[in-house]
């Protein structure tokens, strides 16, 4: 990915293409970062109302959702070091297992919100509107666009974790090049940390 | 441009975290179900940190990096918390 | 391997590739064809800025109508900044001579990610169409002021969303280009050269990139945020709906005051090459410099509430951002006493470059002291949002950026083009540019301390003669800057061929040939221990 | 503004005038000395003169001064600022209080007695305390000759300005903050007068009665969008600015949009009275929604009987 189009050297550096992963990671910290700081003013402000409208949420459904995320966090870590043992098969696979919970998590996401759709709470919805408290208002709103930001998320990180399979798969990806792997799991690790944040914030503080 | 040596972390390590990781998040069920009014957040963050701490030393291998990159990380989530505090300065005090 | 030897010998700018003519720019991913591809497109986009800005001016000549109507106006000065501000001095020196010089500089063939890099480019141009779609077409230019504040920015029925849209676009290019450049310097300085021993201008731009990748996202959510209050209604800046419009101004400034530092310390570390080299001498506190770049990206981004003074914050904070942004001031004033410093006892050769890096002190001094006044509490309660501002911020803006970048271009001109420019009439359009920026934008001082507000279209009586003073001013300082790209322009084609080291440098650029040959070095340059950029005998 | 007979207009010109002076001060100092000290360099070591450099690294003793120096300066500069800005946080108890509503684009001032104006009339001598209502956007209330400045933000609650005139004569009032189209023509001016004559003036409600009386209710209706800005959107001439024109509205055929259907409407008496108390309700097609706020509360029923009768004039 790194190389120069018109010059064949051996551009390869995994520290140099480490660091440009972790760079972007702090990007996208620091994207969610400043809806973390409108979510804290407005649980500041509003605090009755966020108690409140967390209770709508269902605390079930979010704690499945972290456990699973949990779970393909390790198990990308460690095709990691299957790849680092020349295990490809067993890297496969545990990528496979990644992206299925991956899917699991959007599906279940998908049910939530269908939830949600289906009592007549979106952004902007009549319901919401009239019938709930301005701080309600700005509880769901934050909801909606900080779960569907780390939903996108996700799914890019599904498309950069198949990407990697598929370059495992085609050797190019190897226990000497594992770099588009490692940083695959950093990625995926992102999007597990910001949900650790998000579920407590969203579903637990009732 | 030299091979970076790799650090193989053994199956176990992810595993005993994972245990850990799934535990804190229990236990952070556990704590919000308790009234303790404003502490609820300060506990719910708090679990949060420790289960956030392992995720970035474990599975982020922070742990088998070099140190500037662990300072790098540091610094942001340190430039996130001032920046965080000096917004509410202004909400704390209207 | 004997290819590369042929490829070798062309210089960057011969070289045929894969591809032909301008195929052979747009999608090279060589650091300096990149670096001239961006500015050809940022100049574009400034004659653009500049045109808007005449035109605000001749509007401004007298009051009523002059030549548009108040809807065109606020169109204008709304373009016009973002034109200025995310395609123009954001990008501009990091883009153009950072990609064009860093891996010079470090020794390096290219930087870390090339293909990257060539990515940034492309977003960059989507970025500016999509702004430029926001004008032609839908239901008008959009009229918020480059701020965007909310709720207005979410109830004019102007065509915001592709401007917003575009900017953000825009910051995504310039996170990359941040990210590439900080790896590009942690992983590749050729052998010998130390963190102790990088040039000025690498730190700077080092320090931008900082900057560039931990403000960016912030905006960009925040942009995304009104996006999707014009859409959906979510509530988070609509007061209607319990949102708080001051939470919007801080969250753009979080961003936005740090952007003001990835525009000027690039700039400064430009001067920070010119003065040492015209002078013949060792820069003055090497060290003090980079520890002074260092502070103003840490605190910079620790001030940002010094633009909300009158917006409704409290109190406790307010006494807070005036403190550090007296703070943030004096990494600043060590900058300018060191530049002076480097002059003394040195060998100063007068020339172009050496004009525009005095004169630049000289306008960010004026820019910057006017800053003090905008810090201060009381002081910013009377100025806030009037032409006192508009002076401050076009005195440093491009008093320090626009003076910079012409100082950059006349420094690094025959580096990259081989050839050299006419010094007699590169100096003839200094002196014009600079008599007319002083008439175009003093007069504003005088107007904001008499109480003319900012982005108004039409203005009482009393505050006419300042405004015919300024717009006179600015058609001296356009016909500097006719002269100015003229001169460039032809130069570029017709020059004299320039030589290796025109001004008898000592950094690495200046090693390689003019213009570089595709790759830079033929052996990756080793750094003695007791050489260095500015080892001046 | 410096001119002698505004000086000392309110209670902090002192205040903030003085830490002008103590900044612009250090700040000429710096711009002028710095700047004599670089051309002279320039000139004296210009290499015709001075061919060889002597190469000096740096001196910690320098930089230490350099940052000392000017950060103790920095803080003097600091300290000024606060103090004159210090006292415009805490308005008097015995402050009169004046309720001010910016909307698009027009200031109107409300007084204890119920008053309402577009003009600020204020006595001298007497603190005054604004409570800055925003109806629709940001605004911000600025009178340069006072030195004071407050932004008015749409649902921030208790925000408000003080300051005291001090002297008698008219001083202008801007909307500082961009707020759209017309922002430029959002100024007012402020009247101070003497106690007296402004006991006189609040008290005063003969002008009101005599005038209602004598004029037709046309007259007095298209006096009374005066006051409150209506013009400010909309036209008598048939021109489309924010809001439709008013020519030829009564009685015609309007399209608009009520919720997400769109229908046709005779603008008629019903019609106007919503569109004045529920502007949002119908919105006519081809304009923007939300523009225009509710003047519920601000409009009496009797008011708009007369807007509707001048409304007629208008063929
Ligand atoms: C390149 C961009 C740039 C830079 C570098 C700066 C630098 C500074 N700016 Fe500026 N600023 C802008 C761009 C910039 N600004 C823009 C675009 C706006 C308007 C945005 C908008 O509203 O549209 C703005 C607005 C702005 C405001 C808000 C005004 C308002 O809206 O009310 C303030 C308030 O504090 C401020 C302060 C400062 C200060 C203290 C510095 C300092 O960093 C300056 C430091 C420099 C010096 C001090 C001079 C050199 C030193 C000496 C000569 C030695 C002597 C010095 C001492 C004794 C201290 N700026
Ligand atoms: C870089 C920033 C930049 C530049 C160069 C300019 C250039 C000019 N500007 Fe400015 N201006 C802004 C940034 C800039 N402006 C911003 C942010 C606003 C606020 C908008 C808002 O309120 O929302 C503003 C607002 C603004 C107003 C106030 C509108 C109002 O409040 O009512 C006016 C009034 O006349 C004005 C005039 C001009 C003129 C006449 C020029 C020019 O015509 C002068 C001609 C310039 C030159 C001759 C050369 C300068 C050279 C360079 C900058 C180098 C280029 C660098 C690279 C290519 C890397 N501008
Ligand atoms: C901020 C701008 C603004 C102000 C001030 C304003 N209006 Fe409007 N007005 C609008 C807009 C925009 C519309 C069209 C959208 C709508 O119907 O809500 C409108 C529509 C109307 C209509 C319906 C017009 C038609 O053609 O059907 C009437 C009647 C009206 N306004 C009366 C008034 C009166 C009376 C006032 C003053 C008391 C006033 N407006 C002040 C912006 C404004
Ligand atoms: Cu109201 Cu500007
Ligand atoms: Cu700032």
């Amino acid at each position: 990915m790194e190389q120069n189009a018109h010059i064949e050297h051996d551009h390869y550096d995994a520290e140099a293409s480490k660091i440009g992963m972790w760079l972007f990671i702090f990007t996208e910290l620091l994207l969610f970062g400043g809806l973390f700081v409108v979510y804290s003013v407005y649980r500041y402000v509003n605090p009755d109302a966020f108690h409140l409208a967390a209770e709508e949420l269902n605390t079930t459904i979010g704690a499945v959702n972290t456990i699973l995320l949990l779970v393909s966090s390790m198990t990308i870590a460690m095709s990691t070091s299957t790849l680092q043992y020349k295990k490809k098969g067993a890297t496969l696979a545990l990528l496979a297992i990644t992206t299925i919970i991956g899917i699991v998590f959007l599906v279940n996401k998908y049910f939530e919100w269908g939830v949600k759709f289906s009592h007549g709470i979106w952004p902007g919805s009549e319901h919401l509107l009239n019938d709930f408290s301005q701080g309600e208002i700005l509880f769901f709103g934050l909801y909606f666009v900080m779960t569907g930001l780390h939903a996108l998320h996700i799914i890019i990180g599904l498309v950069i974790i198949l990407v990697a399979a598929y370059r495992i798969h085609k050797g190019t990806v190897n226990e000497n090049r594992a770099a588009l792997l490692e940083n695959a799991g950093l990625y995926w690790h992102l999007v597990d940390l910001i949900w650790i944040f998000l579920f407590p914030l969203f579903y637990l503080l009732t | 441009m030299s091979e970076e040596k790799h650090h193989i972390v053994p199956y176990r390590v992810y595993v005993i975290v994972l245990m850990a990781l799934i535990v804190l998040t229990f236990a952070s069920i556990a704590i919000t179900e308790i009234e303790l009014g404003a502490y609820t957040v300060a506990g719910a963050l708090l679990f949060a940190g420790i289960k956030s701490y392992l995720v970035l030393t474990y599975f982020m291998h922070l742990k088998y990096d070099k140190k500037y990159i662990v300072a790098m990380v540091a610094f942001v989530f340190a430039i996130f918390v001032v920046v965080l505090v000096i917004t509410f300065l202004d909400y704390l005090y209207r | 391997m004997q290819n590369e030897h042929a490829a070798n010998e062309a210089n960057y700018l011969k070289y045929q590739g894969k591809y032909k003519g301008l195929f052979a720019w747009i999608f090279s991913t060589d650091h300096k064809r990149i670096g001239l591809l961006y500015l050809y497109s940022i100049m574009s986009m400034f004659f653009i800025g500049v045109l808007l800005g005449l035109a605000m001016k001749f509007e401004l000549l007298a009051p009523g109508k002059t030549i548009m109507d108040a809807q065109t106006y606020n169109a204008t000065f709304t373009v016009h900044g973002v034109i200025m501000i995310f395609m123009v001095v954001v990008p501009g020196l990091p883009a153009i001579f950072g990609n064009f010089l860093l891996p010079i500089m470090i020794g390096a063939k290219d930087v870390a990610f090339p293909k990257l890099n060539l990515l940034s480019w492309w977003l960059y141009m989507i970025g500016v169409f999509l702004v430029i779609a926001a004008l032609l077409f839908g239901n008008g230019a959009p009229d918020t002021g480059w701020t965007f504040y909310a709720p207005y920015s979410f109830k004019t029925g102007t065509n915001l969303l592709p401007a917003i849209f575009g900017a953000f676009v825009l910051g995504f290019s310039s996170i990359l280009t941040g990210l590439n450049f900080l790896v590009t310097i942690h992983r590749m300085r050729c052998p010998g050269l130390t963190w102790s021993k990088l040039p000025l201008f690498v730190w700077t731009l080092y320090g931008t990139a900082w900057i560039q990748l931990l403000a960016t996202p912030v905006v960009g959510i925040t942009l995304v945020l009104v996006a999707l209050e014009r859409f959906f209604g979510i509530g988070v800046f609509d007061p209607a709906l319990g949102g708080d419009p001051i939470l919007y101004q801080h969250l753009f400034w979080i961003y936005s005051h740090p952007a003001v530092y990835i525009m000027i310390l690039p700039a400064m570390g430009a001067i920070s090459e010119i003065i040492p080299t015209f002078s013949q001498k060792q820069i003055f506190g090497y060290k003090a410099i980079i520890a002074s770049t260092m502070a103003i990206a840490f605190v910079g981004y620790l001030v940002w509430g010094h633009h909300m003074f009158t917006a409704g914050m409290s109190g406790t904070a307010q006494y807070y951002f005036s403190l550090l942004t007296f703070i943030v001031a004096i990494p600043s004033a060590i900058k300018v006493f060191n530049w002076i410093s480097t002059m003394y006892k040195g060998a100063i050769n007068v020339q172009t470059p050496l004009y525009w890096g005095a004169s630049f002190i000289f306008v960010f001094m004026i820019g910057g002291l006017s800053g003090l006044v905008l810090g201060s509490l009381a002081t910013d309660v009377h100025v806030h949002d009037t032409a006192f501002v508009v002076a401050h911020f076009h005195y440093i803006v491009f008093g320090g950026v626009g003076f910079a970048f012409f100082a950059a271009i006349h420094y690094w001109f025959p580096k990259i083009y081989g050839r050299m420019y006419q010094k007699s009439w590169a100096n003839t359009g200094w002196l014009v540019f600079f008599i007319g920026f002083l008439a175009l934008y003093s007069p504003m001082f005088y107007l904001g301390m008499a109480g003319m507000p900012r982005r108004y279209y039409d203005y009482l009586d009393e505050f006419h003669s300042g405004n015919i003073l300024s717009t006179f001013g600015s058609w001296i300082m356009v016909t500097g800057l006719v002269i100015i790209v003229v001169n460039l322009v032809r130069s570029a084609r017709k020059g004299k061929p320039a030589e290796m080291d025109p001004w008898h440098s000592k950094t690495l650029e200046w090693t390689v040939p003019s213009p570089p040959p595709l790759e830079n070095f033929d052996d990756i340059p080793v750094i003695a221990e007791d050489d260095g950029p500015y080892n001046y005998k | 503004m410096y001119s002698p007979e505004v000086t000392r207009a309110s209670n902090f010109v002192q205040g903030v005038d003085t830490a002008f002076l103590v900044i612009l001060g250090v700040s000429f100092f710096f711009l002028i000395s710095l700047t004599v000290v670089m051309i002279y360099f320039i000139y004296k070591y210009n290499r015709k003169r001075h061919p060889v450099a002597t190469q000096i690294h740096g001196s910690t003793k320098l930089e230490i001064i350099w940052t000392v120096v000017p950060f103790l300066l920095t803080m003097v500069m600091f300290y000024y600022g606060w103090a004159g800005w210090k006292p415009m946080k805490n308005a008097p108890k015995d402050a009169m209080e004046v309720t001010v509503y910016g909307r698009m684009w027009n200031f109107s001032f409300e007084y204890e007695n119920g008053r309402r104006t577009d003009t600020l009339f204020l006595p001298k001598d007497q603190p005054v305390k604004l409570n800055l209502k925003a109806l629709d956007v940001l605004h911000s209330l600025y009178i340069p000759a006072f030195r004071v400045k407050q932004d008015m933000v749409p649902g921030l609650e208790d925000n408000s300005m003080w300051f005291e005139p001090q002297k008698v004569g008219n001083y202008d009032l801007f909307c500082a903050e961009y707020c759209g189209l017309q922002h430029s023509y959002m100024y007012s001016t402020v009247k101070v007068m003497e106690a007296e004559a402004f006991n006189d003036w609040i008290t005063d409600t003969t002008q009101v009665v005599l005038s209602a009386e004598m004029d037709t209710p046309a007259n007095t209706g298209k006096r009374i969008m005066q006051n409150i800005g209506c013009f400010a959107c909309h036209s008598i001439d048939g021109s489309k600015l924010v809001g439709p024109s008013y020519k030829g509205i009564w009685g015609a055929e309007h399209t608009v949009v009520t919720g997400r259907e769109t229908r046709q409407v005779i603008v008629d008496e019903e019609y106007i009275k919503r569109s004045i108390y529920d502007p949002n309700a119908d919105v006519v097609d081809g304009y923007m929604k939300g523009l225009m706020v509710s003047y519920e509360g601000q409009l009496s029923d009797d008011d708009i009987d007369n807007i509707i009768e001048y409304l007629k004039t208008l063929k």
